[in-house]
């Protein structure tokens, strides 16, 4: 790891300083590195590699091919299973910031005395198992579930309605239920951090409560939404427990795919093909809106 | 076993407290077993614990996707594995398992004639696994919204549009192809599979869902989501059990699968494993198993051991009747293929 | 914090409060519904529940595997916790203190498994012990929790430094201590927010991991892994009652924390 | 390597403790520090003054180690330091705004230094006890910094690093966070202790009157150059350059000239004092407010239209505009018939004016 230079060429006082640096640099980020280049560097590229390998009768061939990303360009099942991710990964965050947002701003600013209270009831949901919260939806969303069970009784309709359940709506729903407590988190740190200052200069300048919120606060809160979004839109891409348990014959996602292909179909290049392209859209997502936010910021 | 022990104390020693005579220290040996939930209850595992002095070890897997992946990862981490049928091939090809030494199973003579003979669990004349629990996998149909008829059919008729349920497995293209009259159901040609896949297709509109577990059925049944679904023998069973009114009927032929024991290649617990699978074999251990579980034994001989009504209740008089008819879920050689085909007709 | 938003904050306020006590509403629907099958006599989960009963909560003693299970997912995740606050503090400190070049790609890169799908992130372990020859165990989930919960507390610890007076640091130097007694003398009592914060969302997180520990386990589950595997023959409201237990001692435990937090404050 | 030895291997009053030799400092391109050569005399206080960003807080950043000369060589008591770390040099600081440690007790962040040192409990704690003595604290040992006043809080820092019996006290804008009244007190405060304890002082401030009552020595800076180094009054009597007289006490500057039989002229051609040698030149002419005298316009040919003025309790100050040119002028309360608009004559003592080259 060179330690950064000054644009002078520094006097021999100054690398001696810096020497000492680099001990307590390799000291306090040396296991770390460590630790990411043997566990997180070594797999992705591992995962790399074996996607341009190939594999027969369960035995796997070390022996460069496109041979996967072909069969991938070439099948639409592929690209539709893309798209239905990144469609609902697309829905999920929006209405998890939409919603997260609101919250966030409910407790920051409107809540009163019970703040903290509220704050610690965001994080309670994280503590109940995933599969089951994912699950419980089911029971609510279902033929005979609580809100057909509540329809019924008031009388909206007559018969249960079956569109709630078994499609893209129930997946969106159940993961958009899952990550508002991770949008509503880091936007709730950053409103927190906003300046009581700010507000009333903005009142003061004439600013009513609507204006501050736009042109003060939502532009303030902003980094807080971006780390949520992206959060959320990234373990929605790669979800793979919610379209399982309530996607139905039309939610086919990519994480599902790659399951299959690391499992039963013992195709691991071919899943580690379809991982590279999994990684490759995120990370162009995520530098989309690590630009966004600089740009605003 | 040591790089186990070495594993166990290092975690010992970095969870510190916590862990404190949390992992039991076993005097005797440990028996490792990947296998589904429900096959290894303690009603038929506790005697041989006792009877051997050993600790059974179980680790349960959702899938079959599981059982290879894991096995595919290094399976030195099991002495025993149950592989269905479909998949058996392919452990013995990829050599995922080893042979077994028939001389130390002398129950194995006592299953299924049919079933002894099945051609996925040998090799070059040896044989690689004890099979051990019979399914067959049926239409279950909701009695009381559809109380007449016994075709495969039902599932692709419109007036069940929105209340069918699909197994999410290729075993699902073999019960279509055998519907269709396609006799090598697990090796079909492209231009069948074609077929099947529109079939499917087709079909998908009066889908509700496609399941993956059996519990998963088991609640779209439950909560009235579905009145027919393609299944297993198990579900129909457990269902009638929690007094959801339902029935089931066979294809025709029949389709079954059948899960079997075999020991994991590099297994230091061989013998051990044998003297398992031998206990599980025996009638015994079936009939407790059909009692308990309502798995099919593969060895009549447990009709003795089990109570009347569950031989009953299992159709095990149909099953012995039409084992020999049976298509056994068998390997597909295009399993890749089969699975990439299911997906397509998701996304369609 | 925003007084004057409340007070003035008219209509803005009204639909404010309207759309947060309805999400908070919709946040605790399901598991309102989980506590309430927890006690359904019922065995499947069908509405109208028809009866009632304790008799899941009984039934945890008895199920070895689930306990198993639970005790598996309670020593990962005590394992995962030091491993990530040790790796992770002294790291996000070097990374936010110390200028060197290819700080900008390497904070980047360690940020990678919060953006990668978990599924993924297992799955190159995966691949990576294979081709080693290594084996699955609870190590190696502890292992692959590991890599993805390290950003977490980098995250939450740099936040922290950035509001950190530097110096305070440059004080402690000043005052005759070198680099490591200042980080140990000066920055980490500062940080106890963070590393507490830190270390209860890795714990969290690692208690409920699936799509890391689907790829990695070995011979023992964790108990989402044994949720996901029972769900082959039908969750059972046992589960129901692990969960509502779990709400349980997590409201305990925050509402613990707001006491001690405030009588702290006074 | 322990303060004390350091303070006890000195025998020579009045030698340099710290000095800078030809010393620079870069950040990138943008020099902070450039050529600077000083001698801090053992024992003195001396003050930089200067304005924001003209490099004073460098020059203490580069005595007390956070920085590092990019030329030249720092030396403390005659020791080249530059291969030192902060935390083994013989100074301490006190930092702007104090940086306490929040997490410490008041006692606790006094005792740091010498925990640090690994010096016995018992000496730790006398030594502590002694110094809240000093600083009147002892009563609040047990509370933590944010319980404290900013005066509080001030002593506690200054306690701090005087337990540690630096050879060189650095101050960084010590009194920046205090009201008037209590700047004032401790500026009596800091000299009697300075005196006590025979300490060397180097104190970083943009304070004029700050530097001028507490310093022995007042070394101005501006962009990264020492302008001017001496006394309160060397600076004060007899700024070196415009900058400086206008930087301590405000200045008025009127263009003028001196021709070839030494008189010293406005560019209007109105004498204002004569005797100069040296060739014939441009210069500017710099007079404090306070020694301009108002007369009336017809006393004197240099006159000027009223402005403003502005009330200063004992003194009023006379805004007025000659032309182009400002002036002000400070004079007695009561002053004869001033009123914006009017015309006054402005008289001065020709030994009060200074006169700078142009350019």
């Amino acid at each position: 790891m060179a330690v950064q230079e000054g644009l002078t060429a520094p006097s021999s006082p100054e690398r001696t300083r810096l020497w000492s640096q680099t001990g307590i640099l390799v000291l306090f980020l040396g296991p770390a590195a460590a630790y990411a280049l043997i566990f997180l560097i070594l797999p992705y590229a591992s995962v790399f590699r074996f996607s341009v390998w190939a594999v027969e009768n369960y035995g796997i061939h070390q022996e460069l091919t496109a041979a996967n990303y072909l069969r991938i360009a070439e099948n639409p099942l592929y690209r539709a299973a893309i798209r239905n991710s990144l469609l609902v990964a697309g829905i999920v965050t929006t209405a998890s910031v939409v919603i997260g947002y609101a919250l966030a701003v409910y407790i920051a600013f409107f809540s009163g005395r019970g703040q903290s209270a509220l704050f610690f009831l965001l994080v309670i949901p994280l503590w109940t198992s995933f599969l089951l919260r994912a699950f419980i939806w089911r029971m609510i969303l279902g033929r005979q579930g609580i809100l057909n069970s509540a329809l019924l009784w008031v009388g909206v309709v007559d018969k249960p309605i079956d569109v709630l359940l078994f499609n893209m709506f129930s997946v969106c729903l159940t993961l958009t239920y899952v990550f508002i407590p991770f949008v509503a988190l880091p936007v709730y740190a950053a409103l927190e951090k906003i300046p009581k200052d700010l507000i009333e200069a903005s009142m003061d300048l004439g600013g009513s409560a609507w204006v501050t919120f736009r042109r003060i606060i939502i532009p303030l809160s902003l980094p807080g939404v971006v780390t949520g979004a992206i959060f959320t839109f990234c373990l929605s891409f790669g979800d793979f427990v919610t379209p399982t348990l309530l996607g139905g014959p039309d939610v086919l996602m990519v994480s599902s795919v790659i399951i299959n292909q690391f499992g039963a179909s013992f195709d691991w290049p071919m899943g580690s093909a379809l991982a590279v392209i999994v990684i490759v859209i995120v990370a162009t997502g995520v530098a989309l809106a690590t630009q966004l936010e600089r740009r605003n910021g | 076993m040591q790089r186990r022990t070495f594993i166990q104390a290092t975690a010992t020693f970095t969870f510190g407290a916590v862990a404190a005579g949390s992992l039991p220290a076993f005097g005797g040996e440990e028996l490792r077993l990947l296998t589904w939930e429900g096959y290894a209850e303690n009603a038929w595992v506790k005697n041989f614990e006792a009877e051997h002095g050993v600790r059974l070890s179980k680790t349960y897997v959702g899938s079959n996707d599981e059982y290879m992946a894991k096995l595919a990862a290094g399976g030195g981490d099991y002495d025993l594995v149950v592989i269905v049928s479909s998949l058996a091939r392919r452990a013995i090809d990829a050599g995922f398992v080893e042979p077994l030494d028939l001389s130390q199973i002398p129950n194995f003579e006592n299953i299924f004639p049919r079933v002894k003979n099945v051609p996925f669990i040998a090799k070059d004349g040896q044989i690689y696994a004890a099979p051990t629990f019979l399914f067959v996998s049926p239409v279950t149909v909701n009695a009381k919204a559809l109380p007449e008829g016994n075709d495969f059919g039902v599932l692709f008729d419109r007036k069940n549009a929105g209340r069918i349920a699909m197994w999410d497995d290729v075993s699902t293209l073999g019960d279509v192809a055998n519907w269709m009259g396609i006799d090598d159901i697990w090796n079909m040609t492209d231009d069948q599979l074609a077929a099947v896949r529109a079939k499917l297709v087709e079909q998908k509109p009066l889908v509700r869902t496609y399941w993956s577990q059996q519990g998963e059925a088991m609640d779209l049944f439950a909560n009235n989501e579905v009145i027919a679904a393609n299944s297993s023998s198990y579900i129909t069973k457990i269902l009638k059990e929690r007094g959801v009114p339902v029935r089931e009927f066979l294809g025709k032929p029949p389709l079954g699968g059948i899960d079997s024991h075999f020991v994991v290649k590099g297994s230091p617990n061989r013998e051990l494993a044998h003297r398992f699978i031998n206990h599980i074999l025996s009638a015994e251990s079936q009939g407790s198993i059909a009692d308990v579980t309502g798995y099919m034994p593969t060895n009549p001989a447990s009709k003795a051991h089990m109570r009347p009504e569950t031989w009953t209740e299992l159709g095990l008089d149909d099953i012995s009747r039409e084992i020999d008819s049976m298509k056994f879920w068998d390997d597909i050689p295009r399993r890749a293929r089969y699975i990439e085909v299911l997906n397509e007709v998701k996304a369609a | 914090m925003g007084e004057a938003m409340r007070r003035w904050g008219g209509g803005l306020g009204t639909l404010f409060r309207i759309l947060g006590i309805t999400s908070l509403l919709f946040l605790y629907l399901p598991i309102v519904v989980l506590i309430l099958f927890s006690f359904s006599a019922g065995r499947t989960f069908t509405f109208p529940i028809i009866g009632y009963t304790t008799h899941w909560y009984a039934a945890l003693a008895e199920n070895s595997d689930l306990l198993r299970s639970l005790k598996n997912s309670f020593l990962v995740a005590a394992g995962v916790v030091p491993l990530t606050l040790l790796l992770g503090i002294p790291a996000a400190y070097a990374l936010s203190r110390i200028p060197f070049r290819g700080r900008g790609v390497l904070e980047h890169v360690f940020m990678l498994p919060l953006m990668i799908p978990g599924l993924i992130t297992g799955l190159s372990i995966l691949l990576l012990l294979k081709e080693f020859n290594l084996g699955l165990s609870l190590f190696s989930v502890v292992l692959g929790h590991t890599v993805a919960c390290l950003p977490v507390v980098m995250a939450q610890v740099t936040a922290r430094l950035r509001t950190l007076d530097p110096r305070l640091e440059e004080a402690s130097q000043d005052l005759g201590a070198g680099t490591i007694e200042t980080f140990l003398r000066v920055v980490l009592p500062n940080l106890t927010t963070a590393i507490v914060g830190s270390a209860l969302l890795v714990f969290i997180l690692s208690f409920d991991e699936i799509a890391i520990t689907f790829m990695l386990t070995g011979t023992e589950n964790t108990l989402p892994m044994y949720i996901w595997a029972s769900l082959r023959r039908g969750v059972s409201p046992e589960l129901c009652a692990i969960a509502a237990l779990m709400v349980a001692v997590s409201i305990c435990l925050v509402f613990t924390g707001l006491r001690f937090s405030k009588s702290g404050a006074e | 390597m322990g303060s004390t030895a350091l303070l006890k291997s000195s025998v020579r009053e009045g030698d340099a403790i710290v000095s800078f030799d030809r010393v620079e400092k870069r950040f990138g391109e943008f020099v902070a520090i450039e050529d600077l050569s000083l001698d801090v005399r053992r024992g003195e206080f001396l003050t930089l003054l200067g304005p924001s960003g003209c490099g004073k807080t460098t020059t203490l950043r580069l005595i007390n180690g956070f920085e590092l000369p990019t030329r030249g060589t720092v030396a403390i008591d005659g020791q080249a330091v530059s291969d030192l770390p902060p935390f083994k040099r013989c100074v301490n600081t006190v930092f702007q705004s104090y940086a306490l440690f929040p997490h410490l007790t008041v006692e606790e962040n006094v005792a740091y230094g010498l925990v640090i040192k690994r010096l016995p409990r018992r000496d730790v704690e006398s030594r502590v006890r002694d110094m809240l003595e000093r600083v009147r604290l002892s009563d609040k040992a047990k509370r933590r910094p944010r319980d404290l006043s900013g005066g509080q809080m001030q002593r506690v820092a200054l306690a701090r690093a005087l337990v540690n019996e630096p050879a060189v006290l650095l101050l960084d804008e010590p009194l920046g966070a205090l009201d008037a009244k209590l700047r004032r007190s401790m500026q009596f405060e800091l000299r009697r202790m300075h005196q006590d304890l025979k300490l060397t002082i180097v104190c970083v401030t943009h304070d004029q009157e700050e530097a001028l009552t507490m310093s022995d020595r007042i070394a101005i800076m501006n962009s990264g150059e020492l302008i001017q180094l001496g006394t309160p009054r060397e600076v004060f009597e007899r700024p070196t350059c415009r900058f400086v007289a206008d930087f301590i006490g405000g200045c008025n500057f009127l263009a003028g000239s001196v021709d070839g039989a030494g008189v010293v002229k406005l560019t209007d051609g109105i004498a204002i004092k004569d005797g100069d040698s040296g060739p014939p030149r441009k210069v500017t002419i710099a007079v404090r407010p306070q020694n301009i005298s108002l007369v009336s316009p017809e006393a004197t040919p240099f006159t000027a239209i009223v402005r403003d003025v502005a009330y200063l309790g004992t003194m009023q100050r006379v805004a007025l505009e000659r032309g182009e040119v400002s002036l002000h002028a400070d004079c007695p309360e009561n002053y004869a018939d001033i009123r914006p608009g009017g015309l006054v004559g402005l008289k001065f003592d020709p030994e009060h004016i200074a006169l700078f080259e142009e350019g």
